[in-house]
């Protein structure tokens, strides 16, 4: 892998602007397209990417699978741990409107919160699907590339 | 009175703490008294019918009192009470829970207003009663057991599908007389039948009565069969089919107990005869058979009870009730003896006899009627009973030759409730006034005239003589080792390797069809396929995509018919 | 702190077990993670215990998600039915997870351990949230939730038996197209009314009148959850798929997916498409009905010649299917009383029965009939667990199969249906046939040599027991389960609108 | 309970029966048949004496329910011979699970000895 330096450089360049355009599909979801979907899958596919460079070992350094699940269920967690903070302040469950004094407001905190619980899960999802089947293949050596 | 009041409540929570009363003295009489308060339920009341209540729309009756549910009542109670004292020995918690839940589900049936209680009852005794098969705990009990069970879970679901039909008929479910005639009686009566053991329904009996232990024989003979006689004296009185099915049934079994050796079968072939005689009383239906098929109940249960008690008091001490096995018993048991001569003099109808002025009742509603040959083949039943069980038994236990046992004489408790059953059939016997003021009807009836009292004894008489010439002779035939075969037969062998002839002939159909079929279907999907000529996983993996078809061809026929 | 929780109970039954999911993977460890479950499915039990005796005299909750009135919001709408079904559910689970720790620590390594709590968490939450979500959409979404825990509970198998995976992926291929199915259909139906609130929908169909798009809609729907309930010859998947996943997962998916398939159904067919055309009851009495009839007799033969105790008590599943389709397609009152009372009688004696084999396997190791020879000896109660169990699949009176039966036949009668009630007589006497094949091996054959076999621990005969204990109970005394299926019907039959004028 | 065997130290006339020990001997067997005889002929004669009445005309045949009796008697006797030579198999017919092939418990019985 080490010799392969267009990959790296090539990689190197493309992974930031893929996870900050993630994190931008993710924050403006509540008044523009995009969203937690998305931007989870968009943010999963940067290291999808670091993984086909450099390996599926260097992924799982970066990112282990138990962390994975770990963030998926916590993800899972924000996303319907809101809807019970929300019954808690007396709404509705994912009643927003308990959340602030100004509806607006509200609105557009629930929606970032959930939407940041969606966006973990999924990117974490995806990675431990993408480790799960990769890691049945049969290893590259460099002499194959 | 509560709404679920029955005499048979009182028995079930008996049955339940039986367990927390210490094994041995205390339990034995708390095992007798528990009739008492069964009696102490229903005794006393007025005719009618209490505690009933809606269910789902039904009217369920659990207490209908009137005489016809009474002296079964009463007749139940008492013999419950001297199965107890008879099974004082014994130390088996499932066989006394098993009695109680037996005993009170036969009198909770007895006193069903309507046929959902019958019902359930029905089962009730055919559940409880199977342990007192189990209880003898071999392969041959349990498989017997199974066989019972089977057949006399199957009479209650008979039953329950004849109560749907009725209920559909009729719009009640009152249990009442009912006329012959749609397919709801007559499925009701073919469940009374297996439990009344008509004629080729008869064989559970023979099968599994002599297969309990000692004591649940005893308790065995006492119910269910009576139980049945109930029924059909509720439901069907004056159904003519049942006094042919009755002269059948009273005839057929004769034969089987003349040849057979275990004396316990001997004695469910005698009981099966006898029960002919009252099945014949309510076929006749006028109201002296109507009572005199209930006296012989009662009179039977007695003293056909007292034999099978003599008979399970011999097998208790010796280990064995073939009569190949036995005689010369009167050495060492001669109360046991004497107990079952009682019980052989009532079963032959000896005057003084509880017998002798239950039968004579039967017998003389067919006088009345002036049916000939019903008369004339009860008579051949009468001196058959005479001859198979008031002579041959007797004989073969305790005269014949001497099977050189010398088993001590029954123990105490066993001793005491043949006495009192005998002295039952005696006082039946003596004074019949006090029997007939509980039968159903009111008719005066006098069984001691002169006539009778002669002609009876001169039938006893005359076969007695008869069979003391024959046993000279060597004339009867032997009791040997051996199995008679009977209607389980039927289903015991035949059903059995016509069953296994099927399953090769339907194993050999279904893989031939399955494997033409399987191959048309791998063709029909193959070929599918091919013309599709997808590589994709869903082809490779044809089972996957045999499912897949199924949904494409159903859809594809459910459309079509949607928009049809 | 209870008038707090109390009028969001709907949306709780729903959130604990999903809340608790990713919690439950979090523990890492398997007695805790088990702990933990268990504790939770205790609580959505206790949760639509509270339901059911809220909606048990007729009252309808209807909870609104995120404050949003219906036809726009997504709204939880829990009336008699399904909060039977969410107690039939969740008491299940409730039962089943206790069942499970031993079951589980034999057939699954002890590091997946928590992730199998967590998949069964996520499939009672799926379950759940399809039986009391209002919105068509929600149904999907809830559906696939727990078909995918279920996919993974199915393959979860594979540690005793590489099959499993195999019948994992068959069922997720039937699953997957059900479900295809079905959110096609619910798009067709959205197409044409524009609206996915049931309740709303069952207004604007009737107000919308017959078209084609509404007929392939409701085939769609139909086949789609046919697929789910197994409906027969789309049953393909079900027979592998108990039979290859963990004990444990088998007796809850007996007891509680195809029951929840069964209600989507009758929402779908009763409430939401509400009868107001001939076409669909001409459907479901042309394809429906013989289906069931075929299923009762096709696939109790099946049963008969299985060898595995498992896979013979899924096609028995399959026939039993057949019986509730049936009484669904008779299409008057008593059948569909019919099928709701069966949904909970046969949940609670397949459940019993599929626990029984658990304990067959983990205490004999196997649960091939042949090999169980002898076996009431050395686990008298776990075969007389199966005799009880078996006695109810038979429909012998005091069981609950009877009363199911029984209604079963009431309905057939009253259109004067008699072959199909003799049909229902005649199905039953092949059930005798393979359960008595179980009793005559358990109880008649002689033990093979050199064979020890223990009887199952206690942790798996209670829970089995009290299964066994319910089908008598309710067999006895049907009151609770007879009524509460009757109003669920009326209140089906209340909602639909021309079948039942003339 | 005594361990040894029964015909030797078993003194039949020390047995609580013994009052009608030789009954079952051929001698016994012809006393009781005379008695009977002569019970028969008493009960017959009584017939002769005073007229007996019953519901049938065949009833009024002298001595009906004597003869009838030993008739159905000889015909049963002949039937069951019949039915035997037809119905009569092995013990052990049904095989070895069946009861009459099996001895009865022991637990359920107490085979007591009569003490001498």
């Amino acid at each position: 892998m080490e010799h392969h330096s267009i990959l790296r450089v090539v990689s190197k360049l493309l992974i930031p602007p893929m996870l900050v355009y993630a994190l931008y599909v993710q924050f403006h979801g509540e008044y523009s397209p995009g969203g937690g979907f998305q931007a989870g899958v968009v943010f999963a596919a940067a290291f999808v990417l670091y993984s086909l460079v450099h390996g599926i070992d260097a992924l799982t350094k970066v990112a282990p699978p138990r962390i994975l699940h770990i963030l998926a269920g916590i993800g899972v967690l924000i996303f319907a741990g809101t809807g019970l903070v929300t019954i808690a302040l007396g709404d509705a469950y994912l009643g927003y409107y308990a959340l602030a004094e100004n509806p607006q407001h509200a609105q557009e905190w629930g929606i970032v919160v959930v939407e940041l619980g969606v966006g973990m899960t999924v990117a974490t999802v995806m990675l431990s699907i993408f480790i799960a089947f990769a890691s049945h293949t049969r290893k590259l050596d460099n002499k194959d590339w | 009175m509560p709404e679920y009041y029955t005499p048979a409540l009182a028995y079930i929570a008996a049955a339940l703490l039986v367990p927390f009363v210490p094994k041995g003295f205390l339990r034995g009489l708390y095992l007798l008294l528990v009739p008492v308060a069964g009696v102490l339920i229903f005794w006393g009341l007025t005719p009618g019918t209490y505690n009933a209540f809606n269910l789902m729309g039904m009217q369920i009756g659990l207490m209908r009192v009137d005489a016809l549910s009474q002296i079964f009542g009463l007749a139940f109670s008492l013999a419950a009470m001297l199965a107890a004292l008879y099974a004082w020995h014994l130390r088996d918690t499932v066989q006394q829970v098993a009695t109680l839940l037996y005993a009170g589900s036969a009198i909770g049936a007895v006193f069903a207003a309507d046929l959902i209680t019958l019902f359930v009852f029905w089962e009730g005794t055919a559940i409880a009663s199977v342990f007192l098969i189990w209880a003898r705990r071999t392969e041959g009990s349990f498989a017997a057991g199974m066989r019972y069970l089977v057949i006399q879970i199957g009479s209650g679901v008979i039953l329950i599908a004849g109560i749907v039909l009725y209920y559909r008929e009729m719009g009640t479910i009152s249990f009442t007389a009912m006329e012959l005639g749609s397919p709801a009686t007559w499925t009701i009566l073919a469940a009374i039948g297996i439990k009344c053991a008509f004629p080729f329904l008869h064989n559970w009996m023979h099968d599994a009565y002599p297969s309990a232990t000692v004591t649940g024989t005893v308790i065995l003979s006492i119910f269910t069969t009576k139980l049945a006689v109930y029924a059909l004296l509720r439901g069907f009185p004056g159904t003519e089919l049942l006094i042919y099915i009755g002269v059948a049934m009273a005839l057929f079994p004769i034969a089987f107990a003349l040849l057979e050796n275990d004396l316990r079968r001997v004695l469910t072939y005698s009981l099966n005869s006898q029960l002919g005689f009252m099945v014949v009383g309510a076929g006749i239906g006028t109201p002296l058979a109507i009572n005199g098929a209930a006296a012989h109940a009662v009179a039977s249960i007695f003293y056909q009870g007292l034999l099978f008690m003599a008979v399970g008091a011999i097998l208790f001490r010796t280990g064995t009730a073939r009569a190949t096995a036995l005689g010369g018993l009167y050495r060492t048991m001669p109360l046991t003896m004497i107990f079952c001569l009682v019980g052989a003099a009532s079963i032959s109808a000896l005057p003084f006899t509880s017998g002798f002025v239950s039968k004579s009742l039967i017998l003389s509603a067919a006088g009345y009627d002036k049916m000939f040959y019903v008369w004339l083949a009860l008579l051949a039943a009468s001196t058959g009973a005479i001859l198979h069980t008031g002579l041959r038994l007797p004989y073969l236990a305790f005269f014949g030759s001497d099977g050189s046992l010398r088993p001590k004489e029954a123990p105490g408790g066993m001793l005491l409730a043949m006495a009192l059953t005998a002295a039952l059939c005696i006082l039946i016997g003596v004074f019949p006034g006090a029997l007939y003021a509980l039968l159903p009807n009111d008719v005066k009836y006098e069984p001691y005239t002169f006539s009778h009292t002669i002609v009876q004894l001169q039938l006893v008489a005359f076969v007695a003589l008869a069979f003391a010439w024959a046993v000279g002779r060597g004339l009867l035939p032997k009791a040997e080792r051996s199995t008679i075969l009977d209607f389980d037969w039927t289903y015991r062998r035949l059903l059995p390797s016509i069953i296994r002839g099927l399953r090769r002939l339907a194993g050999a159909v279904w893989d031939r069809a399955s494997r033409n079929i399987n191959s048309r279907l791998d063709n029909l999907v193959a070929a599918v396929f091919q013309l599709h000529g997808p590589q994709g996983p869903i082809a490779r993996t044809w089972p996957t995509g045999a499912m897949v078809m199924m949904v494409a061809l159903l859809l594809g026929m459910t459309l079509v018919l949607t928009y049809l | 702190m209870m008038a707090l929780i109390e009028p969001h109970l709907p949306a709780l039954q729903v959130v604990i077990p999903l809340v608790a999911a990713p919690f439950c993977m979090m523990l890492g460890r398997g007695g805790l993670a088990w702990i933990f479950a268990s504790v939770v499915s205790l609580a959505t039990f206790v949760i639509s215990i509270a339901l059911f005796a809220q909606t048990y005299d007729g009252t309808i909750i209807s909870y609104h998600m995120g404050g949003w009135a219906p036809p726009i919001g997504i709204e939880y709408r829990v009336d008699i039915l399904n909060a039977f079904v969410l107690l039939i559910v969740s008491g299940s689970a409730a039962l089943v997870l206790p069942y499970a720790r031993s079951s589980v620590a034999a057939e699954i390594p002890a590091e997946r351990q928590a992730l199998f709590y967590t998949a069964f968490l996520l499939c009672v939450a799926g379950l759940l949230g399809v039986t009391i979500t209002g919105d068509a959409f929600n149904v999907f979404v809830f559906l696939e939730i727990s078909s995918l825990a279920t996919y993974a509970l199915v393959a979860s198998g594979a540690w005793a038996n590489k099959r499993a995976l195999t019948a994992a992926y068959n069922y997720l291929i039937m699953g997957t197209i059900g479900a295809t199915f079905f959110v096609i259909g619910i798009g067709m139906l959205y197409s044409v009314t524009g609206t996915l609130n049931m309740a709303d929908l069952a207004v604007r169909i009737a107000d919308h009148g017959d078209s084609s798009t509404l007929r392939m809609g409701f085939v769609l729907i139909l086949l789609g959850i046919g697929l789910k309930l197994a409906m027969f010859p789309l049953h393909l998947w079900l027979p592998n798929a108990y039979a290859y996943a963990p004990s444990a997962v088998t007796a809850f998916l007996a007891a509680t997916a195809t029951k929840v398939a069964v209600y989507v159904m009758l929402r779908f067919m009763f409430t939401v498409l509400g009868f107001d055309y001939e076409f669909q009851a001409d459907t479901l009495r042309m394809v429906v009905l013989p289906l069931a009839i075929i299923a009762m007799f096709a696939a109790s033969l099946v049963a008969i010649f299985q060898d595995d105790l498992k896979r013979m008590l899924a096609y028995s599943s399959v026939a039993q299917i057949g019986y509730i389709l049936l009484g669904l397609s008779l299409l008057n009152e008593t059948g569909i009383t019919a099928s709701i009372v069966h949904l909970f009688n046969h949940a609670v004696t397949k459940a019993a029965l599929f626990m029984v084999a658990g304990c067959f396997i983990f205490s004999a190791g196997t649960s091939s009939i042949s090999k169980l020879a002898g076996v009431g000896r050395d686990m008298p109660w776990t075969t007389a667990a199966f005799v009880a169990g078996g006695l109810s699949l038979i429909g012998l009176p005091l069981t609950v199969g009877f009363i199911s039966k029984w209604y079963l036949v009431l309905a057939t009668l009253e259109l004067g249906w008699w072959p199909v009630a003799l049909m229902i007589m005649a199905s039953s006497l092949l059930a005798i046939i393979y359960v008595w094949r179980v009793v005559e091996v358990a109880y008649l054959q002689p033990a093979p040599a050199g064979v020890t076999r223990k009887e199952a621990p206690l942790s798996m005969l209670i829970p089995t027991w009290i299964f066994v204990g319910l089908s008598v109970w309710f067999g006895v005394n049907a009151m609770l389960t007879a009524t509460a299926a009757g109003r669920a019907a009326s209140a089906l039959i209340g909602s639909s609108h021309i079948l039942w004028k003339d | 309970m005594t361990g040894s065997s029964d015909k030797t130290t078993t003194n039949d006339k020390a047995l609580p029966g013994a009052m009608l020990l030789g009954i079952d001997t051929a001698r016994g067997g012809r006393i009781v048949t005379w008695l009977l005889v002569l019970i028969c002929i008493l009960l017959a004669a009584v017939e002769f004496v005073w007229p007996l009445h019953g519901y049938f005309e065949i009833e009024d045949q002298p001595v009906f329910y004597g003869w009838f009796g030993i008739l159905v008697c000889i015909a049963l006797a002949i039937f069951a011979r019949i039915i035997g030579a037809i119905l009569k198999r092995r013990e052990d017919y049904y095989g070895s699970l069946s009861v009459s092939a099996e001895e009865h418990p022991a637990f359920d019985l107490a085979q007591e000895k009569a003490d001498a």
